[in-house]
């Protein structure tokens, strides 16, 4: 299994414009693993959620420190992980932005975006130090086994 | 790719037509700097019109509350137009459909505030 | 001057797969960074034929060898690495492809079309072993000052 | 995105017409197969039309040497018809424009065959 895993890594900088460019470089992964447009946006906002968290929470917008995205293509789903090296922190920790005392908060509803969007969502503290976000999406029905399996098309490409 | 918006009058009302993505950043920082802008003109009634809005990011959302809360508490009412689905949904899974005051019809929207 | 310039790095498998996603990242970079369509176009062709250097090349098409990418967004050029972890070679040891003996090679272009299409253009050789392929682009003089810097506009992003 | 290939008969000649990118991979494969396929049956007379290819990289411009000795050696002739502008640059850039019979004109390439 693990050889049949596509792996790409992404170091970006502590910086606004990473958000967009995480973003991007997500949809374009999602899109060749076989996604369709609209989970190719749900996959592509909950890694802009993540990397917002990173840059606003675990680093503090402070520009050298690196956030690293990880997308794995796995035989069944694909999985991203987006590593800062702030301070960590635990889900339970999270208000629920459902709460009717939260519903006219300007924030608080990020992690609950991602957890909606993806099929996975879990958050690990790093030894070192840092949150780790870790979120699935299975591949849907229609696309073929494989990662990034297209139908056969004689004559094309 | 980004914000866009433009602000015009419907008799006693103000309507700012948006298009593009509501995000972090500039775009959000620009739908507040609209909302102030007519805010400080004394326009209380102001109604979002967010037909060609097809992305807002949780710092959109929080934008949008800041605007509604905003307004409200200065005795005004802000109103949200045209929601295309993606927007629809966003504000449903977060349970603000139902705080927000929401048109599909402009002329029912602006009428709303008699 | 290093804290102006934007850094983001990509780790991808020696797959032809990688190809494709190494110009696209790249493309996405090149346009953020405010080079027209046309520049882009020759950045990411360049990315394109560095990558295909490094699965073919540098890793003989091995899987689980890593292909790094470094994209560099200095004050006055944008700068990328593909960095690989095979033998290494010399340019000096490259055949001329414009020779009248090798017009009609099918192979033997790609270090001469990055070279065309780059302001500059070195191999290194690592220390580690592998080729590290520099080239470097300088900004459109259209482009304004700094990377990423965009005309302002009131109103609109 | 990709590459597509037809081909048609115009008198004895053969045009394969292209659209898209030839490239290292399928799109490279492609063109070699087309080429193969009709000498195979024969034709010996081919253009190759590549007036909706906008992208060539060096494993495409080798499949369209390859093509080119390959026809050559059996007594055939390649030529080329509509570069866009990026390969035509790239033609001459390589030094290629010279070895490739280029036209612009499809009427004139089928004649120059005599
Ligand atoms: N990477 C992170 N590092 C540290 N704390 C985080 C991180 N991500 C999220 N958090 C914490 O979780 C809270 C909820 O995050 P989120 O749901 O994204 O909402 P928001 O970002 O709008 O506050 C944050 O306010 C923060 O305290
Ligand atoms: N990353 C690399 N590692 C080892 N050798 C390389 C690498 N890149 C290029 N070379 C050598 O340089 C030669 C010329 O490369 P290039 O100009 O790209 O043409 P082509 O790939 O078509 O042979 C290759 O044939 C190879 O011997």
């Amino acid at each position: 299994m693990p050889a049949e895993t596509k792996r790409i890594e992404v170091t970006l900088e502590t910086l606004l414009d990473s958000v967009s460019l995480a973003e991007d470089i997500c949809l374009r992964i999602a899109a060749s693993a076989g996604f369709d447009e609209d989970d190719c946006h749900k996959i592509g906002m909950s890694v802009r959620e993540g990397v917002i968290n990173a840059y606003r929470y675990g680093h503090d917008s402070q520009r050298g420190k690196k956030i690293h995205l990880v997308f794995e293509l796995a035989p069944d789903k694909m999985v991203i992980r987006v590593i800062d090296h702030g301070p960590g922190f635990n889900l339970a920790d999270v208000p629920d932005p459902l709460a009717e005392e939260n519903l006219l908060k300007t924030s608080g509803r990020g992690i609950f975006l991602m957890r909606s969007f993806m099929d996975e969502f879990e958050v690990l503290r790093r030894r070192q130090g840092g949150a780790e976000v870790v979120m699935a999406k299975q591949y849907p029905a229609s696309r073929g086994a494989g990662p990034g399996r297209r139908s056969a098309n004689t004559k094309e490409e | 790719m980004n914000l866009r918006a433009t602000a015009r009058e419907s008799g006693s009302v103000i309507v700012i037509d948006l298009s593009g993505r509501i995000t972090l950043g500039e775009g959000s920082a620009l739908l507040r700097q609209m909302i102030r802008e007519n805010l400080g003109k004394g326009h209380k009634k102001i109604i979002l019109n967010l037909g060609e809005v097809n992305y807002i990011d949780s710092s959109g959302i929080g934008e949008l509350v800041s605007g509604y809360t905003t307004v409200t508490s200065q005795g005004g009412e802000l109103k949200l137009l045209n929601l295309t689905k993606r927007v629809h949904d966003l504000l449903q899974i977060t349970k603000l459909f139902t705080v927000f005051d929401v048109y599909s019809d402009e002329r029912t929207a602006v009428r709303s505030f008699q």
